[in-house]
C-alpha cells in the first residue's frame, strides 16, 4: 500500500543544495506568478455590470436559441395536447371544452396554464407543436415576491374560451405576434401581490354537476356520424371526411400519420382499424371511431344505450358516461373478417393489429414473419405477440375467428 | 512631540520643568495625538479595504465595487456603518467575558505600534530612543486577542484558526526581530528616526542596497511581517478553504471590525516599518537632514510636505505589493510554515547579522568597498525592476490582448 | 477474449454449476447462484487468462412479475481489455448474497447503494449502512412496489400545486358568471 | 480495518443515535455538509488529533435525488434533461451516455454529421468542466486568482453552448438518434478563434499556478495513488491516468466518430513528486484540455457537409421488454456508464448510472489516514468529486 509519508519529512539529501534550490526555484515561480498577475492589471476586464450599467441591453446579448420563459401564441395553437404530453413534468395544464362543430366550435381551450417556476426549461414542448405555437422567448427576469405567481395564464379569461386554430391545409409557416411581447405582458411585477386563491371548500361549493352549454354529446354524435358514414359508404373520400369529423381534427402527427386526413384516410380505405390513435381527441374520439367502425362492419347503426336512470328528460346523456358503443351481443355479429377479406388485405389488417416492434418474442424474425404464418401459413396461437399483450391477442381473435379470446 | 508642548509652555512664560500643570497639559498632548492616531489607523484601514477590493478586481479581471461614491471610494464607509449596526451576537456556550474584551487587546497591540512609527520629518508621535524595540513588544498583544478570541468562541474551527495564528506569529518573530537588528547594527541606535537619518534620499544611500545581508534582511523581514499579519500566503488562520473563517468566524457587527481593522491597519505598520527601516523613510533625494533641520518658515513647510509625500509614496507601493502577493501566491500548509520559519528565515537571519557585522569592520578599513558595493546592489536593482517590466508587457502581448489601463474602471 | 471464450473457460473450472450464456439479444451475461458467487469472482481475478482486476459496476434490477432481484455484475480487465457480465437471482422477499468486497475494494461502496436502495442483503460486508438515504428511512426506493413516506421527521416530502388554486379561482368566477347568467333574461346562445 | 469507530451524536429528535467513531480523546470535526472546500454536500466526519487527521469517513446523499428512479417513469426522450442533472457541469456527457445507451436498445446507427456536433459540444464541454475542477483546485490551496481566470474562460464556452443549444448549463442538446439543433451559422470561426485564444490562455495558467513553488510544495507526494489501488478502487478519468495507467475509453473502446482524430493521452509522470499525487492529476486536467483544443480543431476540419443531424426514429419509442443495452464513454470525470433495462411501453424498466465521482469517494478514506487537514480539502479538490454525480 502506498505509505503516506508526512511530506517535510521527505527532504532530498544534501540539505545546502536543497535549501538554495528552493529558495531559487520560489524566487523564480513568484516572479513568473506576479507578473502574470501585474499583466492583468493593465488589461480591460471581462465583467460587465448588468443590469444598469450595460454597453448594449442585455436582450440583445443573448443568442436566438436561448430558452428563456415559454410563451404560445394562442391564435395558432391547435389545441392537440403534444407539449402537454411532451413535458417530463407536466408543467404545461390546458383544460378543452369539446364541441359538435356546428352550435359551438369543435375544440375550445379553457385553460393554458404554464408553470415557470416549475419548468426546467428542457425544449421538449417545442419540438411536437405543428405550428410551432409554442417557443421559447429571450425572457428571462422573472422575480416575483409570490410562488402563486409563477404561473403564466395564456387563456385570459376562463369564461370566454379560445376556440383552437384550424391551419389552412399545407401551410408552411403561420403567422405569430413578434416572440417574448405576450410573456412580457404575462410576467407580473416583481412586487405584485399572489391571487386570492379560495380555500379548498368554497371551491367544492362553487362546483355545479351541469353540464357545459354546448358540451358534445359523444354517444349521439357517434351515432350521427355512424348514420352519416353508412349512407356514403362506397364513396371513400366523403367517408373520410365523415370519419374525420370524428377525429380532434389537431394534424399533431401523434397517430403515426403525418396529419388527420392521413389517419382518417386508412380508415375509409380499410388499411388501419385501431379507432384509439387518435391522443388529441381522448377517449371521446376513441367512442365515436368504434361506433362508425362497427356501424361499418355490420351495416347497422348501434341502439342507443338505455338514458342514464335520473338524467333530465333532455334526453342528453351526461358526457361522463358514454354509452359503451358496442353493447357486446346486441348488435347481430357479421362473418369475421378472415373470410370477407381477401389474403393481402387481412395481412394488413393483422400486421397493424400487432405492436409492430419487430421485437422477436414470436419467434418470429419480426412482425413481418409472424403476420405471413396466421395469414399464409395458418398459424393458429395467436397470444405470441408479447409487446401487444392481451389488446393484440384479443384484436387477433376477433379478426381471425370472430370470438372473444379465452381467459389466459 | 514632547519638545513641541514644551515650546508651548515657554511661550505662555512658564518653566515645563517646574510648573505644576504640566503633567495635564502632557496629558491633554498626548490624549489629542492618541485621537488623530487612532482616526488615521480607522481612516487608512477602511481605504485599504476598499483599495485591496478594487486592485483584487483589476487582478481577476473584474471590476470591483465602484458604485458608492466616486470610483468606490466611499464604499468602505458603508461597510463600516453597516458593520456597526449589524446585530453584535455572543454565541451562548461562549466565554463571554474572553470574547468580548478580545478585540480591544487586538486594538490596543495595533494602534500602540504607531507611537514610535514617523510619517515624516518631524510628523512622530514619540521619537523614542528605543523605538524599534517598543514596536516588536506591543505586537505581541495581537497574539493574545487572536487566542483569546479563538478559544473564547467555542467552536473547534475557530480554535483551530486561533492556534494556528498564536504558532505563526510567536515564531516568526524571532527572524522579524533579527532582520531588523541589520539596519540598527548599521545605523547604531534604535530610534526610528534615528534609523531614517542614518540613510540617505538616494537609493544607494538606503540600508537596502547597503551590502548583500541587508538586501535579503529586508526580504526576511518583509516575509515574517506577512506572516504576522496574517497575510496570504500565510493566511492559515482565516483559510476560507479549509477554516471558513478561522478566529473571526463567531464575530459580527463591531467587534468583528475591530479584526477587520486590525488586519488592514497592519499593512501600513508592515509597510511603513519596512520604509523606515531600509528604505530611507522620509529623506528627500538631495536634501541632508542637517540642511532640511536648518529650513525654517516657508520653505521648511514644503520640505515638511514634501517628506510626508515621500514616506507616504513609498509606504503606499509596499501596500500595494502586500495586496497583490496575497492575489497571486497559494497558501501554505501549516507544516510547511513552521518548517520555513526555522529552517530557512531563522538561520539566514542570524547569518545576516554576523554578515553585517563582519561587514561594517571591513568598510571601516576599506571604505570604497562600501561604495562598491551600494552601486552594484543598486544597479542590479533597477535590471531586475526593468526586466520585470517588460516581462508583464509580454505579458499581455503573449495573450493576445492590449495595455488598457483607462477603461472599464 | 470472447463471452464464449470467458464461459468455457468458468465452466471448465466450476463444472455444471455455471449455466449456458443468455440468448443472443442481451449483453452476453452469465446467470450464476448465489451460493458461489465469491468463488467465481475470486477466480474470475485471480486467474491468469481472465484477470478481471476491475469491478466496474453493481446494479441490480427488480422483477416483481418473475418475483425476483437480479444482482447484475459488470466486471472489466484492464490488462485484457475484455469484459462480462454476472448475473444473480435472489428471491425477492429476503434477497441475500455473499458480499465480493475481499474481492474488488470498489465493491464496498456499490454494495451499499445496493443495500440502501433495493435492499439487498451483503452478508459479510464492513461496514453496510444506507448511503444516500438517512439511517432511519424506511422503504427501499427502487423497489417497483415502492411508497414514499409522506413525512420524515415531520419534514413533508410532497408540496401542493399552486395550479389547483388557479382552477378553484376559475371555479368561482363560473360560477358568478352563472349566477349572472341564470339572472339575465334568456336569450339563445350563438357561438 | 480499524474497529469501526463508536460515537454518541444527537439525532434530529436528540434521539442517541450511535454513530461508528471510537471514542479515543481524538477531536471528532464535522467537515460538511456545508462547507466551502466539498465542492457540494457532502460530510466529512473528521477524526483528527490537533492537525494530523487519523479517519475522514465521507457521507454523501445529501443530494440524493434518485434520478434512476425517475428513469423508470419517463419516456426515452423525457429522461433526457434529468441525465443533464446527474452530473451539470459535464452534462453533454450525461446526455451522450444515454443517447448511445437507447440507441443500441433500438439498434440504430445516427447520421455522421449528428456524431460531430456531438464530439464538438462534448468536448467543448469536457475543457469547461476541467476549468471549473483546476480553478476550484486552486482555490482550495488559496490561490483565488486562477478561478477567476478559469471562470471567464468557461463563460466563453458557456456562451457558444447557449448558442448551439439555448441552454448554459443544463443542456439537453442530445435526442436518441442524433441531435437536437444543427450548428448556427458562422459557427466553426467562432469555436476556432476560441480554441486559438484558449491555448495561450493554458501557458499563462501554468505560468501562474501549475509550476507555483508553494502550489508544489502542496501538492507534490500529495496521497500518492498506485496503478493498482487505483483499478482495484475503480478509479477512472484523470484520476487513473494521473497514477501512470493511460486508459481512455476514447482510445480503448473507440466510440462515435473518436476514431478520425489523432489526440494523445496524458499519463501521470511524476514531474514533482511520486507518480500518482495531487500534482499529477491537476496536471493531467491541464494537459487534457489541450488535448481537446486539439480534437476540436479536427473535429471542425473534417466535418462532413450533409448537415442531417437526425436519424429517423419514431415519435413513440417502444423497445420490447427485458433487452439491455451498457454503453461506456469518457466522460470529463472518467468512464461513465449507463446500464439500461427497456421496460413494457415507452420507459425503461431500470436505469443504473456508474459514475466516476461515486467510486473516487469511495478511496478518500483509504487516503486520508495520516494526512493534514489542509490535505484533505486538497485531496477532494484533486480528485474532482462533484456531489450530483455521486449522489445521482
Amino acid at each position: 500500500m502506498a505509505e503516506t509519508l508526512p511530506p517535510s519529512q521527505m527532504q532530498s539529501p544534501g540539505a545546502f543544495g536543497a535549501y538554495v534550490r528552493n529558495v531559487r526555484d520560489s524566487a523564480m515561480s513568484f516572479w513568473e506568478g506576479m507578473s502574470v498577475t501585474l499583466s492583468y492589471m493593465f488589461r480591460k476586464p471581462i465583467t460587465s455590470q448588468y443590469p444598469d450599467r450595460m454597453p448594449v441591453s442585455v436582450n440583445h446579448t443573448i443568442p436566438a436559441r436561448y430558452r428563456g420563459f415559454l410563451e404560445v401564441d394562442m391564435d395558432i395553437c391547435t389545441a392537440c395536447q403534444a407539449c402537454e404530453r411532451a413535458c417530463p413534468i407536466s408543467v404545461i395544464n390546458i383544460d378543452i371544452l369539446k364541441g359538435d362543430g356546428k352550435t359551438v366550435p369543435k375544440l375550445r381551450m379553457e385553460r393554458f396554464d404554464i408553470d415557470i417556476g416549475k419548468c426546467m426549461y428542457c425544449g421538449l414542448c417545442v419540438e411536437p407543436c405543428p405550428t410551432g405555437a409554442i417557443q421559447h422567448t429571450r425572457e428571462f427576469e422573472g422575480a416575483v415576491m409570490h410562488f402563486n405567481n409563477l404561473t403564466l395564464r395564456f387563456v385570459p379569461d376562463s369564461l370566454q374560451p379560445i376556440p383552437a386554430y384550424k391551419p389552412p391545409k399545407g401551410a408552411e409557416s403561420f403567422p405569430r405576434k413578434p416572440l417574448g411581447e405576450i410573456t412580457r405582458a404575462l410576467v407580473k411585477k416583481w412586487d405584485e401581490p399572489p391571487p386570492a386563491f379560495p380555500s379548498k371548500e368554497e371551491a367544492a361549493k362553487a362546483d355545479h354537476g351541469k353540464p357545459k352549454a354546448g358540451g358534445l354529446d359523444v354517444a349521439a354524435m357517434g351515432r350521427q356520424l355512424a348514420a352519416k358514414a353508412l349512407q356514403v359508404k362506397e364513396d371513400k373520400p366523403k367517408l373520410q371526411k365523415v370519419i374525420e369529423e370524428a377525429m380532434a381534427g389537431t394534424d399533431c402527427g401523434d397517430c403515426g400519420y403525418p396529419d388527420c386526413f392521413g389517419y382518417s384516410d386508412a380508415i375509409a380505405q380499410g388499411k388501419d382499424f385501431s379507432p384509439d390513435k387518435c391522443a388529441p381527441g381522448g377517449a371521446d374520439s376513441k367512442a365515436m371511431l368504434e361506433t362508425i367502425l362497427v356501424s361499418l362492419k355490420t351495416g347497422v347503426v348501434p341502439a342507443p344505450a338505455a338514458p342514464a336512470p335520473g338524467a333530465p328528460s333532455g334526453g342528453s346523456e351526461s358526457p361522463a358516461a358514454p354509452a359503451s358503443a358496442v353493447p357486446a351481443e346486441a348488435v347481430h355479429k357479421g362473418p369475421p373478417l378472415a373470410q370477407t377479406l381477401s389474403k393481402d388485405e387481412l395481412y394488413k389488417v393483422v400486421l397493424d393489429a400487432m405492436a409492430g416492434t419487430d421485437c422477436g418474442d414470436c419467434e418470429y424474425p419480426d412482425c413481418d414473419g409472424y403476420t405471413k404464418g396466421i395469414v399464409y401459413e395458418g398459424q393458429t396461437d395467436l397470444g405470441r405477440c408479447a409487446p401487444g399483450g392481451e389488446d393484440t391477442r384479443t384484436k387477433l381473435y376477433e379478426i381471425m375467428l370472430g370470438t372473444k379470446p379465452p381467459p389466459k | 512631540m514632547q519638545g513641541f508642548l514644551d515650546n508651548l509652555i515657554r511661550s505662555k512664560g512658564f518653566d515645563p520643568a517646574t510648573w505644576q500643570y504640566t503633567q495635564f497639559v502632557y496629558l491633554a498632548g498626548m490624549a489629542a495625538a492618541a485621537f488623530i492616531v487612532i482616526n488615521f489607523a480607522a481612516i487608512t484601514a477602511g481605504i485599504f479595504s476598499w483599495a485591496e477590493r478594487r486592485v483584487a478586481a483589476r487582478m481577476q479581471s473584474r471590476v470591483g465595487p465602484n458604485r458608492v461614491g466616486p470610483g468606490g471610494f466611499l464604499q468602505w464607509v458603508a461597510d463600516a456603518v453597516k458593520l456597526l449596526l449589524k446585530e453584535d451576537l455572543v454565541p451562548d456556550e461562549a466565554d463571554k467575558l474572553l470574547f468580548r474584551i478580545a478585540p480591544y487587546f487586538m486594538m490596543v497591540g495595533f494602534a500602540c505600534v504607531f507611537v514610535a512609527l514617523p510619517f515624516s520629518h518631524r510628523l512622530v508621535v514619540a521619537d523614542m530612543n528605543i523605538g524599534l524595540f517598543y514596536i516588536l513588544a506591543v505586537t505581541a498583544l495581537i497574539v493574545v486577542g487572536i487566542i483569546m478570541s479563538g478559544w473564547s468562541s467555542n467552536s473547534k474551527w475557530s480554535l483551530f484558526g486561533a492556534i494556528r495564528s498564536a504558532a505563526q506569529i510567536i515564531s516568526y518573530e524571532i527572524p522579524a526581530g533579527m532582520a531588523l537588528m541589520i539596519p540598527v547594527l548599521l545605523a547604531g541606535t534604535m530610534s526610528t528616526q534615528g534609523i531614517i537619518r542614518a540613510q540617505g534620499g538616494w537609493p544607494w544611500q538606503w540600508f537596502l542596497f547597503n551590502n548583500p545581508a541587508a538586501f535579503a534582511a529586508f526580504f526576511i523581514y518583509f516575509i515574517s511581517a506577512l506572516a504576522e499579519g496574517n497575510r496570504t500566503p500565510f493566511d492559515l488562520p482565516e483559510a476560507e478553504s479549509e477554516l471558513v473563517s478561522g478566529y473571526n468566524t463567531e464575530y459580527s457587527g463591531m467587534r468583528f471590525s475591530y479584526f477587520f481593522l486590525v488586519e488592514w491597519g497592519n499593512m501600513w505598520v508592515m509597510s511603513a516599518l519596512a520604509v523606515t527601516m531600509f528604505l530611507g523613510g522620509w529623506q528627500i533625494p538631495g536634501l541632508s537632514p542637517e540642511r532640511f533641520d536648518a529650513l525654517r518658515g516657508g520653505l521648511g513647510v514644503v520640505a515638511e510636505v514634501a517628506s510626508l509625500a515621500v514616506f507616504a509614496m513609498k509606504t503606499l507601493f509596499f501596500v500595494f505589493v502586500v495586496m497583490w502577493l496575497r492575489w497571486t501566491l497559494p497558501r501554505i500548509r501549516v507544516d510547511q510554515m513552521m518548517n520555513m520559519c526555522w529552517k530557512y528565515l531563522v538561520p539566514a537571519s542570524f547569518a545576516g547579522v554576523l554578515f553585517v557585522a563582519a561587514w561594517m569592520l571591513l568598510v571601516n578599513a576599506q571604505p570604497w568597498l562600501g561604495y562598491a558595493m551600494r552601486f552594484t546592489l543598486t544597479a542590479l536593482g533597477a535590471v531586475s525592476v526593468t526586466l520585470f517590466a517588460l516581462r508583464v508587457l509580454r505579458n499581455i502581448h503573449d495573450t493576445g490582448d492590449k495595455f488598457d489601463f483607462t477603461s472599464n474602471w | 477474449m470472447t463471452f464464449e471464450e470467458i464461459q468455457q473457460r468458468l465452466a471448465a473450472k466450476f463444472g455444471e454449476r455455471i449455466g449456458a450464456l443468455a440468448p443472443a439479444n442481451k449483453d452476453a451475461s452469465l446467470l450464476v447462484q448465489a451460493a458461489d458467487i465469491l468463488e467465481i469472482c475470486r477466480f474470475a481475478k485471480d486467474d491468469e487468462a481472465l484477470v478481471f482486476d476491475c469491478l466496474m459496476n453493481l446494479s441490480t434490477v427488480d422483477w416483481p412479475k418473475k418475483n425476483q432481484i437480479e444482482v447484475v455484475y459488470h466486471l472489466w480487465s484492464y490488462r485484457r481489455r475484455h469484459g462480462f457480465v454476472l448475473k444473480v437471482a435472489l428471491d425477492r422477499a429476503k434477497p441475500e448474497i455473499a458480499s465480493i468486497t475481499s474481492v474488488w475494494k470498489s465493491a464496498d461502496w456499490l454494495e451499499r447503494e445496493q443495500f440502501d436502495l433495493m435492499g439487498v442483503q451483503f452478508t459479510g460486508h464492513p461496514d453496510l449502512r444506507r448511503i444516500m438515504l438517512p439511517d432511519d428511512w424506511v422503504g427501499h426506493p427502487l423497489r417497483k412496489d415502492y411508497a414514499e413516506q409522506p413525512q420524515w421527521h415531520n419534514i413533508t416530502t410532497t408540496r401542493d400545486n399552486s395550479l389547483e388554486g388557479y382552477v378553484r379561482l376559475d371555479e368561482l368566477k363560473k360560477k358568478a358568471a352563472d349566477a349572472a347568467a341564470a339572472a339575465a333574461p334568456k336569450k339563445e346562445v350563438l357561438s | 480495518m480499524t474497529k469501526p469507530l463508536e460515537v454518541p451524536t444527537m439525532d434530529m429528535e436528540n434521539k442517541e443515535v450511535l454513530r461508528r467513531i471510537e471514542i479515543t480523546g481524538d477531536m471528532l470535526l464535522n467537515m460538511g455538509p456545508q462547507h466551502p472546500s466539498t465542492h457540494g454536500v457532502i460530510n466529512f466526519l473528521v477524526q483528527t488529533d490537533g492537525e494530523v487527521m487519523k479517519r475522514a469517513i465521507p457521507e454523501v446523499g445529501y443530494l440524493h435525488r434518485s434520478i434512476e428512479k425517475i428513469g423508470e417513469r419517463c419516456t426515452y426522450n423525457g429522461f433526457m434533461p434529468y441525465t443533464d442533472r446527474v452530473d451539470y457541469i459535464a452534462a453533454m456527457f450525461a446526455n451522450q451516455g444515454w443517447a448511445m445507451a437507447v440507441e443500441r436498445l433500438l439498434g440504430m446507427q445516427i447520421p455522421k454529421y449528428a456524431e460531430y456536433c456531438r464530439i464538438i459540444a462534448c468536448e467543448l464541454n469536457r475543457i469547461s468542466s476541467h476549468l471549473i475542477s483546476v480553478g476550484t483546485m486552486a482555490m482550495d490551496v488559496g490561490a483565488v486568482t486562477p478561478f477567476p481566470y478559469a471562470l471567464r474562460e468557461r463563460e466563453f464556452i458557456n456562451d457558444l453552448l447557449e448558442e448551439l443549444c439555448g441552454a448554459r448549463l443544463t443542456y439537453n442538446y442530445l435526442r436518441i438518434g442524433g441531435v437536437a439543433f444543427d450548428l448556427p451559422s458562422g459557427y466553426e470561426d467562432k469555436v476556432q478563434g476560441f480554441v486559438d485564444h484558449f491555448e495561450k490562455i493554458l501557458d499563462e495558467f501554468n505560468r501562474l499556478i501549475t509550476y507555483n513553488e508553494i502550489f508544489i510544495k502542496r501538492l507534490a507526494h500529495l496521497a500518492p495513488i498506485s496503478a493498482q489501488m487505483a483499478i482495484d478502487y475503480c478509479l477512472v478519468g484523470p484520476n487513473l491516468r494521473a497514477t501512470g495507467y493511460g486508459f481512455d475509453v476514447r482510445k480503448a473502446l473507440p466510440y462515435s466518430v473518436y476514431p478520425e482524430f489523432q489526440f494523445d493521452v496524458p499519463v501521470g509522470r511524476g514531474e514533482v513528486g511520486t507518480k500518482g499525487d495531487a500534482w499529477d492529476r491537476f496536471w493531467c486536467r491541464v494537459e487534457e484540455m489541450r488535448q481537446s483544443c486539439r480534437i476540436l480543431r479536427q473535429a471542425l476540419a473534417q466535418m462532413p457537409q450533409d448537415r442531417e443531424i437526425m436519424a429517423k426514429v419514431p415519435r413513440k419509442i417502444k423497445i420490447p421488454e427485458g433487452t439491455e443495452a451498457y454503453s461506456r464513454i469518457e466522460s470529463a470525470r472518467g468512464d461513465m456508464q449507463y446500464y439500461v433495462v427497456a421496460g413494457a411501453g415507452e420507459n425503461a424498466h431500470r436505469v443504473k448510472i456508474r459514475t466516476g465521482s461515486f467510486t473516487a469517494m469511495g478511496i478518500i478514506d483509504a487516503l486520508s489516514r495520516g494526512l493534514m487537514i489542509a490535505d484533505l480539502v486538497a485531496l477532494i479538490a484533486s480528485l474532482d468529486v462533484v456531489a450530483p454525480e455521486i449522489d445521482r
